[in-house]
């Protein structure tokens, strides 16, 4: 089983330095290295590609769009207060 | 009701019956309360968990969950959503 | 001058008071304490969209559901009269105030016509903003 | 526990029909039957006016009845006695007065 | 849920009735390595295995499977969820 | 750490609030959680199809969970704007 986790932040200060999928409220997520977290989760990522996704309805046809937008950012804090949720992404399938 | 009737001792004598939660959002669980502590962060097995849309109310069935305190608005103790009903009446 | 002794002496006064749902509060403030709970009696209720309205004898207004509180001009010159030491408080800096008549006040900006929008979970509180509960 | 007085002794609304209205829109009135510093609120009869689904902040005509019910004080806005709440027409004429 | 309720309960309410009381440190002890679902207040929902959890409610988890609305649409290996955003943890009914 | 706000007591700033009114005044006080005294102060109501609209309001308290945004007016600057020629869309709400 996974190594003895005394405390969730535990999993993230195991990530530190490695790359790390973060999803953010907003339909937002960001894949970056991690360098710096607090507990609030505040966070420092190196070397990140946000990915924003849109939903938009097609005034003609009235179906939905799902359409991604992409950007490369060098370094970035992101505010503990809009994560949702912390992964490694080696390790996601 | 002897004296003023203080809410959560109204929850505490709750416990081992059906209890139903209404959340601030669009929200609602039904099920037996087993425990709570002091924000009211609650133990409910059996549980049926609604989500109240335009559509309708959709719902779920739940073992044994822990319902995190912070956005509970409303505690009816015993109440069950099936029986009571939804009645438009003027606004007094 | 702090926010909440401004209120403190606005005690008695009338006010209007914007709640984060959107409703507005005409009345005169009874009691407030540290928290900016709020009793105001003589109350009217504006809805949202300013379209409906309803007259409440008295109420009782949680701090944090308020956006903003609108309280007469003259309550600042009363706190600075208590600030101000008593040596230079005949000498009162008369700043030109503009307090005569109000122009062109035509209520509440763009509060009317309602914001509109599912407000979804509404101010989704997240704990962690205030002193820290338990150790960490 | 201490109970510091709240900014409005809700103990002369004890037995009388109030209106309580929550973050997020909910609005409920019922009879006071109790109430705690922490202003959780226990109503009796209490009935729940529903709001429209696109709009969590515009109620409807509808309701729905709940019975004995504890409001939780964390999500409370605000508390206001029935006794003598009715809906007016717009007395600001223009704009409202402070 | 501050870091207190994870303690030791200090002071020990049994209920008027004397019923027994299953409080929700209770809870977290017990769920520990079990499967479980995380709702979130967004409506979506986590399966994963709990390994572990603190008084704000954060949440390791391993194996996770994200739905949305009964959609399969994410698998991480490991991943946090931070606890603000948490309207309960379900334990999964034996089958 | 003094806050930044103690240095624009009685200047004139310009606040944004989470549900996107702007709203210029003067700074008369505030507190640790930033709930400001606004006094002397008017909002100013944007959009596309006219010029800016300023709507006068007096003495405020804006409670600091409501405000997204403080900055100080810089007065010559805003002097030569001509607000009427302003065509803006209205700022929409925070969401949380």
């Amino acid at each position: 089983m996974s190594s003895e986790c005394r405390e969730p932040l535990d999993l993230i200060r195991l990530s530190i330095d490695e790359r790390v999928l973060v999803k953010c409220k907003g339909d937002r997520e960001l894949r970056g290295k991690l360098h710096a977290f607090d507990q609030h989760l505040n966070m420092v990522l190196g070397d990140v590609e946000e990915t924003v996704t849109i939903q938009d309805v097609d005034e003609e046809t009235q179906e939905e769009i799902i359409r991604a937008s992409k950007r490369n950012i060098e370094m970035l804090f992101v505010r503990g207060d809009i994560i949702i949720l912390v992964s490694p992404p080696l390790r996601t399938t | 009701m002897a004296g003023r009737l203080l809410p959560l001792e109204l929850v505490d004598r709750c416990i081992g019956s059906r209890i139903w939660v209404i959340m601030k959002g669009d929200k609602e669980v039904v099920g037996t309360l087993r425990g709570f502590d002091e924000y009211v962060n609650m133990v409910l097995d059996d549980v049926t968990e609604y989500t109240v849309t335009a559509a309708g109310r959709e719902k779920n069935q739940l073992d044994q969950i822990l319902l995190n305190g912070n956005n509970v608005c409303i505690m009816v103790p015993g109440g069950d959503p099936e029986a009571s009903s939804s009645s438009s009446s003027s606004s007094s | 001058m702090f926010p909440l002794s401004l209120l403190t002496t606005a005690k008695g006064n009338p006010m209007l008071i914007e709640l984060k749902n959107g409703d507005t509060y005409n009345g005169r403030l009874v009691n407030a304490d540290s928290w900016m709970n709020i009793s105001l009696q003589g109350v009217i209720c504006t809805s949202k969209d300013g379209d409906r309205f309803w007259n409440i004898a008295e109420c009782y207004i949680r701090g944090n559901s308020i956006k903003y509180l609108r309280i007469p001009d003259e309550i600042i010159d009363m706190v600075q009269e208590e600030e101000m030491p008593v040596k230079d408080k005949n000498k009162k800096s008369f700043s030109h105030r503009g307090r005569g008549g109000r122009v062109n006040t035509t209520g509440r900006g763009r509060g009317r016509g309602g914001r509109g929008g599912r407000r979804g979970e509404g101010r989704g509180n997240d704990g962690r903003g205030g002193p820290r509960g338990g150790a960490r | 526990m201490t109970s510091k007085p709240t900014v409005l002794d809700l103990e002369k609304y004890i037995d009388q029909e109030v209106s309580v209205k929550f973050q997020g829109g909910r609005e409920v009135r019922g009879i006071l039957k109790g109430f705690d510093p922490l202003v959780n609120v226990v109503l009796d009869e209490c009935v729940e006016t529903l709001r429209d689904p696109n709009d969590a902040y515009r109620l409807t005509d509808k309701t729905r009845r709940l019975g004995l019910v504890v409001c939780r004080g964390l999500q409370v806005s605000l508390v206001c006695p029935n006794e003598g709440l009715q809906e007016i027409e717009n007395p600001f004429g223009q704009q409202p007065q402070i | 849920m501050s870091e207190q309720a994870t303690e030791t309960k200090k002071t020990t309410t049994t209920t008027t009735t004397g019923k027994a009381k299953y409080q929700p440190s209770d809870f977290l002890k017990a769920v520990l390595g079990r499967p479980v679902i995380v709702k979130l207040n967004s409506g979506v929902s986590y399966r994963g295995i709990l390994a572990c959890l603190d008084g704000y409610m954060n949440i390791a988890m391993e194996q996770t499977e994200e739905y949305d609305d009964g959609q399969l649409k994410a698998k991480y290996g490991d991943c946090f969820i931070r606890g603000n955003n948490v309207h309960y943890i379900s334990t999964i009914k034996r089958r | 750490m003094a806050s930044a706000l103690s240095e624009w007591v009685d200047k004139q700033i310009s606040v944004i609030t989470c549900d996107g009114r702007n709203i210029v005044g003067q700074l008369r006080g505030f507190d640790q959680v930033t709930n400001v005294i606004l006094d002397e102060c008017h909002e100013r109501v944007f959009s596309m199809e006219a010029g800016v609209e300023q709507v006068v309001h007096g003495l405020y308290i804006i409670r600091g969970d409501n405000i997204a945004v403080i900055g100080e007016l810089d007065a010559e600057l805003d002097a030569k704007t001509d607000l009427d020629t302003v065509r803006a869309e209205p700022l929409k709400p925070v969401v949380h």
